[in-house]
């Protein structure tokens, strides 16, 4: 499954990444995959992705441009992105 | 319904009259300014800088909007919220919303506000003296928005 | 604070601009406009004629806003309101209140419009088509008010 | 004791007085004139008067630019208002 996710904020500033196209293998993935799975995968990337996405930071999840929680389930397709609580107005 | 995420200025009272010319039976427009204050935590801040979600902001805030029609008896909202770098004492946000009764538009131009502070995606970035720093979202603006749950 | 009791029209854009400028740490200016409605208990009203009580009124308008600022953590307020006769979508009062936070200036405001409604020598007389007549004073604005108390 | 009395509204339209200056005697009055008394006083005038101030409409009074209620007391040289419950906003 094909996925496109978004970093915001302090996110994109520590992670240095603001937008990445994510291919992942269907027999670990397809239909199973949360949000919480989906930061669990991408923090074995470095201490640095560990940091941000399970640390103390308590980091918000949207699906295609709807906010989630950690059990919504991603399908092929979706546009994912992850960001810190915000702090608009 | 207007909804805006931009980077130009507005002008409060051109919209607050454009609601108000809207209909002949507009008795109230409430409206909420929100600007850079040059202090914040006891800093100095020189500017703003702020972010969002192209998009999945204008749909948050649409959503909010649709909200608020949805819980009181009002007839117009228009929302603005600017994004980019600001300077100190600039305006960031305008909400103004016209009713019959005065009533309504007050509930409905807080409740915007309080539900735009904890679910809109934009982000705050200050420049202090002693460089930059992104804002904590504050618990006050959690409580704010429960209180409607209540 | 600014009170002003006058025939002449007011621009909300200027008194919330005026506002926003005094002090550079102004974080929120909340502001509500009143309009003579062109539709009242279901009669159309071509015009609105509003008497007041030169001197008491002033008086009371600024006791308003006094409770107001030692109530809640504001920085100022301009509260304008018209007398003589209106037509129909004309304006009839303005409150502007600024503030640091906006939870403070949206309560201060709507306080001030709920005593305004209730304890200001104004008085209101409308024109319909079935001739003149004066209006009545509203349960739900005492009602309004006495939130305040509780 | 003399005192100036101003109408409002309704009242001033009905009793077709805007505002008067009023010699009560002293013997009758003085220290015991109340907002109460002045109302039943001026009521005698007329049946339209007995109906504006001691009738339905709740008839509210100020003495010096000051709410007050039918208790307070009217000295000599107050200025005192007497209208219908304030309709402004």
């Amino acid at each position: 499954m094909k996925i496109k996710i978004f970093y915001f904020a302090r996110l994109k500033e520590t992670l240095k990444f603001s937008t990445e196209d994510l291919e992942l293998p269907d027999d670990a993935f397809a239909n199973t995959l949360t949000i919480l799975k989906l930061k669990a995968h991408l923090a074995k990337r470095s201490d640095v992705w560990q940091q941000m996405l399970m640390g103390k930071l308590k980091v918000r999840g949207a699906i295609n441009h709807a906010l989630v929680d950690d059990n919504a389930l991603i399908v092929d397709g979706d546009e994912v992105a992850f960001f810190p609580p915000v702090t608009g107005g | 319904m207007a909804v805006s995420v931009q980077t130009e200025d507005f002008d409060a009272g051109l919209e607050i009259n454009r609601l108000q010319n809207a209909r002949k039976d507009t008795g109230a427009v409430v409206s909420f300014v929100g600007l850079v204050r040059d202090l914040n935590e006891g800093d100095q801040v020189s500017q703003l800088t702020l972010e969002h979600y192209p998009g999945m902001t204008e749909k948050a805030l649409e959503a909010i909007v649709n909200q608020a029609q949805s819980r009181w008896d009002i007839f117009d909202v228009t929302l603005i919220h600017r994004v980019g770098t600001l300077q100190a004492t600039a305006q960031i946000v305008l909400v103004a919303v016209s009713s019959a009764h005065r009533g309504e538009a007050f509930k409905a131009c807080e409740f915007i506000m309080d539900y735009l502070k904890t679910e809109a995606p934009f982000w705050k970035k200050e420049l202090t003296q002693s460089g930059e720093r992104w804002l904590d979202a504050k618990s006050s603006d959690d409580e704010a928005r429960e209180r409607w749950n209540q």
